[in-house]
């Protein structure tokens, strides 16, 4: 079974990606589908700035805009921000610590394959009959009580995504704890493979609750359960609980690989190892740990009570101190460094500032007595689109950006790229710095329009106008990347030339059993030390010897398109269609068959020979 | 990644000793097993006493089930083992969070 | 590059200049222009912690421009820097101010808290503390005030410097009371009643014109955003008089011409059914499904949204679906004439309470 | 290592379920994913807490009324005895006696589906006598949510064990299939831990009331 250097035609390539179970792979396609669904999550955005640019406008109506909000915020959060910090989790933490492989490399097609699904389910509630209008936090008052199918689509769309989400954290988990090569002790591991690993695990802990609170609304909504339902018992505290107990954790889940990316390239452009490695470790466990204890912030205004509402302002605000202690490290890793601006270093730039003015403001929104005035109001999108996207999204450009070349064997263009950073950034600001003031004059978010004469007028049009910045950035971004393509001028190993981690030292893109023979690692940023020391690669751990290899399947392919026809059958039964229960149960069927076949059928995977590997050698030289 | 060695230098020696200590463990489990059907019991007694205050039960039952629950875990699941630390790690993170959801659906979600 | 960033300091300071000159808002609406207790104690948390916020940045401003112009590397610069590892001074340091930082912010936080979480006063026994309860409904609010036997909607009325005790809860779906000028949101939730307190400054009242804005602040479905409603702010003996005319109303006010009572008889047919027009609280609030159109002449907006005359009046009655998509009256009642339209405002418009 | 390669007695090693890379990697995914479940299920159980004797009007039963424990302890006692066996399964399979391991897995699945047998009895006896359905109350929707998932978890390790049976009845043990023995008797023992919890905390602690 040797598959490599096959000419492939087009249905071949596609097959290919369906079966795929290499990590490399799955990490393009999470940066395709999460790439995709950014660009909807985007016109979305565009959408509500467009309506939302005059007062009494009516671009969209009400209803719809409702429906925009929701899918905005539920497709950036769970469809684009998780699935690209997958893409690189997936394309790099492998490399990071030179395994082979992930752990699970069925699962973790499995776990690609269930996002898409469930977003593709999601978003098909916008042709059949509506898209959810609760908010992307649904509360279950409005959410039970919403008309027709859209709600039934977000609950069972992130049902099935979140399944994926959950695999994934599982399978990274597990590949930090076991696939580590010779050398990688936990204090060498680089930052983004910490922070990946921090991350899964609070994967682990907060999905299951979200998990529980869709399932709870389920039942109410298609099975005439009532936790929700005051009149019989119900409450909906509950369901508020429940999404904060993930939604909370979830925004920490975004961050900190988006730290971790920072991390990076903080230290790789600045030519020096990061400064105060072991606290920067620290803060980001301690982050993942206090993650947990803060979620009732959300909820100041629920009425909990002041003693529940000032533990956790408290709680909340001590967050603040490991995030300053990441801060003071990114800066004083460039302090006395030699700095080089690249476009990833545009971004991690201007990240700095930006993600701080995020922060401050969520330490403004965690003093409790002040949040009755902040909470539900443009102050608060101010705060999360500051964290977000000065945060997350600025480190998926720049990651985007920075690991282009290792994912796909060629550079983007820097002049393009630092035009896209330009546009980005100030639209960015542009956007979102009005909406403090915008929130504190007054301004509750989740509104479909307002009323002149209330002093929103001017600033609105400013935001919406910032929009229309970024638009062109992201526009930018993608001719660059199609003309980077077309180009297609391949790079060698280490194109930034700084590079530091692993992941540099093996070709561009990786051969897809990644290192011939695992790295021997002799410290941290194993690959620099090597280069310090004049050597060209690094160090094997052991003799070349035959690799096992995982076969593709198409199993999970499979597995997920069960649940996704089951999910239809469970949407339709509330309206007692005939046809609904049939379709809910063959699509289990399919699903639990295909997991019985994976089970029942052996998958002992295959081996390339030594000999296979030396004559690929040989033939590279030549 | 190496396998563990399978076998000492005395092969025989080796498996009776293993034979000897499965055999050893095993008698441990049915010890266990046997203790948490007596703590079964109680708990189910205490109940069906009657007499007692719910002060008092809730408490001592709740006892109960975390006592054989820790059995379970390091006896039948094995997790004192070496090699369960990482999963020990995590499950009792696990137990953590369940104790905070459980701890503030008790008391925050009040009326 | 070096101009551009100069360009960009220029325009930051020229943002925050504009922000700070004065940029606060409307006084009967915005949060940064306070007009009682409880809005001072949480403009005053606003402030502190804009300070702190504003040092942080500015520290964090510093270093960051020091390195940006220092450190940059220059043209074929092939030099490795020193491999610092880290520095325990330094990070001692910026692990124990932010503590000290924030140590300072949460005392006053906790202490807010609890102070606005202080109705004691409301739940004693005879207690002369006027109470108010709130029941918020898909796009109307709803208030009655149990001490005063007395039920109005849409402006809330309310006497000023001193503690006004609210019970809130919703009847439908969750929502949200907030009146920024005033003070803070408290949820309007569908299982519980919570309670909080607010004051209404005279002198502030009035510079705001007596009137303040009051918003719906939890999306509660398409017209969330029209969720408004209007707080009129008077000196106690206003207000008590206003109870008292309010009180004097036993049975729906007559209609004096003929027009309107033409209204009257439309009205009694085809509106009576959800809007009283008494304000007696005899009914309990789950039966109470459309605003009390009790003193409905004298409110300042119609539907909480709508100017206050007869041509938007009939717009509204005409076609409230386009007013307020998604709202409880639409198609609720038979269709109606201009005539009808036109008896029905002028009807409308005369229930007034105080002359 | 080939996990196929032919064992006996002698050389068969000793940690079987993580002899190899990926037995190791699955056997410590499985933890993993052990750790999740806690937290779903402590999720469960706080819903149950909340909603326990939430009922609509005074003619609903409540806990109190309803759980019978003679019941509950037949149940509990059969769970508790198949965790037992499934322990002596894996006794044998670490001292690679195939036939004995499957004829005690075989025993832990009768015990298993007795139990489930006991759980539909009760569902059953509780709909017909006291129509405590599962949308009659916001307190029967959390127990039957509650209570369900966690017979949804018994029906799934049944039906994991015996395809696992069927699929190596003939092929004795390996290294292959052990560690998926060992980790499907690890779900089993997790199964019985929510059961502790349950039956103390949904039953005994709903009769003291
Ligand atoms: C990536 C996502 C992300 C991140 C990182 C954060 C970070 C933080 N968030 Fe934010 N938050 C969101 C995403 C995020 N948030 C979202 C999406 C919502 C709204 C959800 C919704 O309702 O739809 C939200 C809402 C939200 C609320 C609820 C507001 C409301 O609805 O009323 C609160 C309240 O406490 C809060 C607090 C914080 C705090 C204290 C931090 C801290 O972690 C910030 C820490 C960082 C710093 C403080 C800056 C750096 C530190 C220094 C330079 C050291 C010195 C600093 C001090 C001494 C202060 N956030
Ligand atoms: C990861 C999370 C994330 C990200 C990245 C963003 C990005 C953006 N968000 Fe969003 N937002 C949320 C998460 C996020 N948001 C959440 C959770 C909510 C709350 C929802 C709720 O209330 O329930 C919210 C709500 C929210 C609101 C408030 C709505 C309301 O309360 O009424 C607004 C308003 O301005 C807004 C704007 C924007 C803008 C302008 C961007 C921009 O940064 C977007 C930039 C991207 C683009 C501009 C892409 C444009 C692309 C094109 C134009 C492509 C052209 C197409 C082709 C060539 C095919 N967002
Ligand atoms: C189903 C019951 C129902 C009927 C019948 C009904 N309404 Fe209404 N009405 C409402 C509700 C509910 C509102 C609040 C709408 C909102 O603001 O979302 C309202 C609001 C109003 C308002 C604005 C109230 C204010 O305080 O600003 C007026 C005026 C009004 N209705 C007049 C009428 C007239 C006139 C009729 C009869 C022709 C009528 N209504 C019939 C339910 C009803
Ligand atoms: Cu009511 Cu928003
Ligand atoms: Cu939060």
């Amino acid at each position: 079974m040797s598959t490599y250097a096959q000419k492939k035609g087009f249905g071949g390539t596609i097959w290919d990606y369906l079966t795929t179970v290499d990590h490399k792979k799955i990490a393009i396609l999470y940066l395709m589908a999460g790439g995709l669904f950014f660009l909807v999550g985007g016109m979305e955005a565009v959408f509500i700035r467009i309506q939302l640019a005059v007062p009494n406008n009516d671009f969209v109506s009400a209803g719809t805009f409702n429906e925009i909000i929701t899918m905005h915020g539920t497709t950036m959060i769970f469809l684009a921000a998780m699935p690209l910090l997958f893409a690189f989790m997936n394309a790099v933490m492998p490399l990071q610590i030179g395994a082979r492989d992930v752990a699970f490399p069925f699962l973790n097609a499995l776990g690609f394959w269930l996002f898409f699904f469930g977003g593709v389910f999601l978003n098909l509630s916008w042709f059949l009959g509506g898209a959810p209008d609760a908010g992307w936090t649904s509360y279950a008052s409005l959410a039970v009580h919403s008309k027709g199918h859209g709600v039934d689509f977000y609950v069972l769309g992130l049902q099935i995504s979140g399944l994926g989400t959950l695999i994934g954290g599982i399978n990274f988990l597990a590949t930090v704890i076991t696939m580590r090569a010779p050398g990688m002790t936990y204090m060498r591991m680089p930052l983004f493979t910490w922070t990946t690993f921090v991350a899964s695990a609070m994967i682990l802990f907060a999905f299951p609750p979200l998990t529980v609170g869709l399932t709870l609304m389920m039942f109410d909504r298609l099975f005439g359960a009532n936790f929700f339902e005051v009149a019989m018992g119900g409450n909906t505290i509950i369901w508020e609980h429940l999404f904060w107990v993930f939604g909370h954790p979830e925004v920490y889940i975004l961050i900190l690989p988006a730290f971790g990316i920072f991390s990076e390239i903080f230290s790789t452009f600045s030519r020096k190892r990061l400064f105060g490695y072991s606290s920067m470790v620290f803060a980001t466990v301690l982050i993942g740990f206090l993650g947990f204890m803060v979620w009732a912030h959300h909820m100041f205004t629920t009425g909990l009570g002041p003693v529940a509402n000032a533990i956790f302002a408290v709680a909340t605000m001590a967050i603040g101190i490991p995030t300053g202690i990441k801060i003071f490290n990114w800066l004083f890793t460039m302090w006395g460094g030699s700095v080089k601006f690249t476009t990833p270093m545009y971004y991690a730039f201007g990240f700095i500032p930006s993600f701080v003015c995020g922060g401050v403001t969520g330490v403004m929104v965690a003093t409790a007595a002040a949040d009755y005035q902040y909470h539900d109001t443009y102050f608060v999108v101010a705060h999360f689109h500051y964290v977000i996207v000065g945060g997350v999204v600025l480190a998926l450009l720049a990651g985007t950006h920075y690991w282009w070349p290792k994912m796909f064997g060629t550079m983007l263009n820097e002049t393009l790229g630092k035009i896209t950073f330009w546009l980005f950034f100030i639209g960015f600001h542009l956007t979102f710095f009005i909406q403090h003031f915008l929130g504190v004059w007054g301004m509750p978010r989740r509104v479909f329009t307002y009323l002149p004469g209330q002093g929103f007028d001017t600033s609105n049009m400013v935001s919406s106008i910032g929009a229309g910045f970024m638009s062109a950035g992201v526009i930018v971004l993608l001719l660059n990347v199609v003309i980077t393509q077309v180009k297609n001028v391949k790079v060698g190993n280490d194109p930034w030339e700084d590079g530091r981690t692993l992941e540099w030292a093996i070709s561009s893109p990786p051969p897809y059993y990644n290192f011939k023979q695992l790295p021997l690692v002799r410290g941290l940023d194993a690959y620099w030390i090597e280069k310090m020391e004049g050597k060209k690669a690094m160090t094997p751990a052991e003799p070349v010897g035959d690799i096992h290899m995982p076969n593709s399947s198409f199993i999970p392919f499979m597995i997920t398109l069960g649940l996704f026809i089951a999910a239809f059958g469970a949407l339709y039964h509330a309206d007692d269609k005939s046809w609904a229960l049939p379709v809910l149960i063959i699509g289990l069927l399919v699903t639990f068959g295909s997991m019985l076949v994976r089970s029942v059928k052996d998958d002992h995977g295959y081996h390339i020979h030594k000999e296979e590997l030396m004559d690929e050698e040989k033939g590279a030289e030549a | 990644m190496t396998n563990q060695p399978l076998s000492s230098s005395n092969p025989r020696v080796d498996l009776e000793y293993r034979r000897k200590k499965n055999a050893e463990e095993m008698r441990h489990q049915v010890i266990s097993f046997s203790i948490m059907i007596f703590l079964t019991f109680i708990a189910f007694a205490a109940v069906a006493a009657k007499g007692f205050t719910a002060w008092f039960i809730i408490p001592f039952i709740l006892l109960l089930a975390v006592v054989q629950v820790i059995f379970q875990l390091f006896y039948f699941m094995h997790m004192s083992h070496e090699g369960h630390e990482a999963p020990s790690m995590f499950l009792f993170t696990g137990v953590f969070m369940a104790f905070v959801i459980v701890l503030t659906f008790m008391t925050i979600i009040w009326w | 590059m070096k101009r551009l960033a100069k360009w960009r300091l220029v325009s930051l300071f020229a943002i925050l200049a504009l922000a700070l000159s004065g940029c606060s808002g409307k006084p009967y609406l915005s949060a940064l222009r306070p007009a009682g207790e409880v809005a001072d104690i949480q403009f005053d948390l606003m402030k502190l912690s804009t300070y702190i916020m504003v040092g942080v940045i500015v520290v964090v401003m510093v270093i960051f421009v020091i390195v940006f112009f220092r450190f940059r590397r220059k043209k074929g610069d092939n030099g490795i820097p020193k491999q610092v590892e880290g520095n325990h001074l330094l990070e001692i340091l910026w692990t124990v101010i932010p503590i000290l930082l924030l140590l300072i912010l949460a005392v006053p936080t906790v202490a807010a808290t609890f102070k606005l979480a202080d109705v004691k006063e409301m739940d004693k026994k005879n207690s002369d503390a006027l109470v108010i309860n709130v029941r918020s409904h898909l796009y109307w609010w709803d208030f009655e005030y149990p001490g005063q036997k007395i039920v109005t909607s849409q402006d809330l009325v309310v006497p000023t410097n001193e503690k006004v005790y609210f019970n809130l809860k919703s009847m439908d779906v969750k929502h949200s009371f907030w009146i920024p000028a005033v003070g803070g949101k408290l949820d309007t939730n569908t299982d519980n009643i919570n309670k909080f307190w607010l004051v209404f400054d005279q002198k502030r009242a009035n510079e705001a014109g007596n009137l303040f804005y009051g918003k719906c602040a939890e999306l509660c479905g398409p017209s969330h955003a029209l969720m408004d409603f209007k707080v009129k702010a008077m000196n106690r003996d206003d207000f008590d008089t206003w109870v008292k005319d309010m009180q004097a109303v036993k049975e729906p006010e007559k209609a004096t011409s003929d027009l309107a009572s033409q209204g009257q008889e439309i009205f009694n047919k085809s509106c009576i059914g959800c809007h009283a027009v008494t304000p007696q609280n005899k009914m309990p609030d789950t039966a109470r499904v459309a605003p009390n159109l009790t003193n409905f002449g004298e409110r300042s907006r119609i539907a909480g949204i709508l100017d206050h005359n007869k041509e938007e009046l009939k717009n509204w009655i005409k076609n409230p679906e386009t007013y307020k998509p998604g709202n409880e009256m639409s198609g609720k009642y038979p269709e109606m004439t201009d005539q009808q339209l036109d008896a029905l405002a002028e009807y409308l418009m005369g229930l007034k309470v105080q002359d | 290592m080939q996990a196929e390669e032919k064992f006996t007695y002698e050389t068969w090693p000793a940690s079987p379920e993580r002899a190899t890379l990926e037995a190791k990697n699955k056997f410590l995914g499985f933890w993993l994913f052990l750790g999740g479940e806690t937290v779903l299920f402590a999720s469960l159980f706080a819903t149950y807490l909340a909603l326990k004797d939430k009922v609509p009007d005074s003619t609903h039963a409540l806990a109190k009324d309803i759980f019978d424990l003679p019941l509950t302890l037949v149940a509990t006692m059969l769970l508790l005895t198949s965790s037992l066996t499934s322990v002596y399964a894996m006794y044998h399979m670490k001292n690679f006696a195939f036939k004995k391991m499957m004829v005690w897995l075989g025993v832990t699945v009768l015990l298993g589906f007795g139990f489930l047998g006991s759980e539909i009895y009760e569902f059953n006896h509780y709909v017909h006598e006291y129509h405590h359905t599962f949308t009659s109350s916001a307190f029967s929707s959390a127990f039957y949510t509650l209570v369900g998932f966690h017979g949804a978890h018994v029906t799934f390790g049944l039906a994991w064990i015996i395809s696992l049976m069927i699929r190596n009845s003939k092929r004795g043990l390996n290294l292959y299939n052990a560690p998926k023995f060992y980790v499907a008797s690890l779900y089993w023992h997790f199964i019985d831990v929510v059961w502790v919890f349950i039956f103390t905390v949904v039953y005994l602690m709903g009769m003291v009331g």
